[in-house]
């Protein structure tokens, strides 16, 4: 879309849409927008990625983007000095290697118990496990069926926007970072010669 | 356990400081190790031993030199990484330790050396796999962070229009929402609660024993430590009886097994 | 200023502008964002005059208004009856995790500031504190002595009348709390020791 091709009356519908976005205070699910301004899932969705393509060739300080499941305004990446500057509180330190472990196997193995992720990375990851819950990027889903009935978790809606994800379905295949062939030979004849003495 | 000083073993020792040293960079991307698997890997390159016969000597020796030698510079976040996998290889070694159940049969025991192979080469390579999407994940969220949401909300003059949220909220569910907090919230100092600090060493207690010893005839173990309130204070006591005992400065006798323990000054009098 | 006569290459301060304004919570001064953006007021004024009356040729659902304060993003007045509905329908009739910790932690813990509060809960709750200060629940009661004198905020009378209470004395005592009450006071210490710097 060009930048001046934009239709000078704006349709009313995408207007509400940018009014009530105004006012959010979390991503807002498309099918909920369409309940709001009396229009399609579809209709939204298309005056999304519109509007959205709008600012971007308008090259506004904002952006619209789907996060989570759902449509919100963000400040553009590019601005990211001033808005430090302004809101230096906000940014959360970083997650520990560890911690950071943690979150990609909740992420992909999902449900899962304390005892399987301790079983994946090796050692106990309570405390780990804890810092997530409360930051709120995992949390218990449900239970397992098994001996004392373990809670089973997965991560959370701010997990997906803390790494600017629409659903976990965005997640990178696991594929692409499993050792390749060679590796995993070179790691096996380690193990093999440790044996064989 | 003894200590041996390894000059020839410079080369490990550099490597192992290497190792110590990469988590320092801000990636996290450990370079020799992954975590405590890759750990155990590394050791058996460089020490050639076998997985199942690591030598607790030698990893209490290494990772002590390489605290030593790093001292100055090496993080927090190394050192205790380092710790953790000393630890580890502590437990396993401990569990190797102890019997195994008798199996006469030589292949099905092969069997089982095998699948701990496998099993343990299945770990080793999702342990990588993890810590590889881990640090494609950091990079996700560093982007993501580029950009902050809106978080405005409804204006004042609207606001009255939304539900009332306290709605069906109790004072009780706010106390029990308060203790989930406190209970989660990560504490900002280190609890050392469970470190005890000595308080008094086995040299003080036997210079402290050389000059009252002598002024006493015939006393037994009971009467002189029966001041001390700490388990560990009465060790300390012990031992510093039993350091004054291998230098010829007291006669210990105990009369019968779990008998009261007589201690009689035969050393020197300077004090005295 | 015509619709298609907006420079297609936005100025960086006309942007950082925008995003700035996009994640603040309170309306912003002329001579505050100048600072951000590292020019002088009166070009922060005429960069805001020039955006604002883009966004009101453009049509877009929401406006750069000037108010007291300061300058803020606002929904159109025009698009007012989607906003009404969103903020009857829309908002969850139930206050989120974040709401309800955060307000907790004010009862108990009042008078505290905001980042005593973001302490406790180990993440930045100024969204939060905004919504809960919204709708009546807790207030400015008083400010610090330390540097930057914040604001200590505390619950108000309407708070206490909604959840039944004659008084704060009449909250549920905390030593019920087995497991966690140890921290709690070591917390309680904590946040003393903070409050005397």
């Amino acid at each position: 879309m060009k930048t001046d091709s934009f239709r000078p009356s704006r349709a009313v519908e995408a207007r509400a849409i940018e009014a009530v976005l105004m006012v959010a205070t979390e991503p807002l699910a498309t099918q909920f927008l369409a309940g709001i301004v009396e229009t399609t899932p579809e209709e939204v969705e298309r005056i999304c990625i519109e509007i959205s393509g709008w600012y971007e060739s308008n090259q506004t300080g904002f952006q619209l983007v789907k996060v989570a499941g759902g449509w919100r305004f963000a400040s553009h990446p590019d601005m990211y000095m001033f808005v430090e500057k302004f809101a230096k509180e906000g940014f959360s330190t970083r997650l520990s290697a560890a911690a950071m472990e943690t979150l990609a196997i909740v992420a992909y193995k999902q449900p899962l118990s304390r005892s399987q992720i301790a079983a994946v990375r090796g050692v106990n990851s309570d405390g780990v496990i804890r810092l997530l819950s409360q930051r709120g990027y995992i949390s218990v889903h449900g239970h397992a069926s098994g001996p004392g009935q373990p809670g089973l978790y997965g991560t959370t809606p701010a997990f997906l926007e803390k790494l600017g994800l629409n659903s976990l379905d965005d997640l990178p295949p696991l594929a692409g970072f499993v050792p390749g062939l060679e590796e995993a030979e070179v790691l096996d004849s380690q193990l093999g010669d440790s044996h064989n003495e | 356990m003894v200590y041996t000083v390894q000059s020839e073993n410079r080369s490990r020792d550099e490597t192992l400081l290497h190792a110590a040293a990469a988590p320092k960079c801000p990636t996290v991307s450990t370079g020799a190790f992954n975590g405590p698997l890759e750990l155990l890997v590394h050791l058996v390159n460089t020490q050639e031993v076998d997985i199942y016969q690591v030598s607790l000597c030698q990893v209490v020796d290494d990772f002590l030199q390489v605290v030593f030698k790093t001292s100055l510079d090496i993080s927090l976040d190394t050192s205790t990484q380092f710790l953790l996998y000393a630890a580890i290889l502590l437990e396993i070694k401990s569990r190797c330790l102890l019997p195994q159940p008798p199996s006469d049969d030589q292949g099905e025991k092969e069997m089982n050396l095998l699948e701990q192979r496998d099993l343990l080469l299945n770990s080793l390579l999702s342990s990588r796999t993890y810590a590889r999407v881990a640090r494609h994940l950091s990079g996700m969220i560093e982007t993501a962070g580029l950009s902050l949401p809106r978080s405005w909300g409804l204006d004042t003059e609207l606001v009255w229009l939304a539900p009332d949220l306290l709605d069906g909220v109790s004072p009780e569910d706010l106390r029990s929402i308060f203790g989930k907090v406190i209970e989660n919230s990560i504490p900002l100092e280190v609890d050392l609660a469970h470190i005890s600090v000595d308080s008094i060493t086995v040299t003080d207690v036997a210079e402290e024993l050389s000059s009252s010893l002598p002024n006493l005839k015939n006393v037994t173990f009971f009467e002189i430590t029966s001041h001390l309130s700490e388990r560990i204070e009465v060790i300390v006591w012990f031992l510093a009886l039993l350091e004054l005992c291998k230098t010829g400065q007291v006669v210990l006798d105990q009369g019968e097994l779990f008998g009261e323990l007589h201690i009689k000054w035969i050393g020197d009098y300077e004090n005295g």
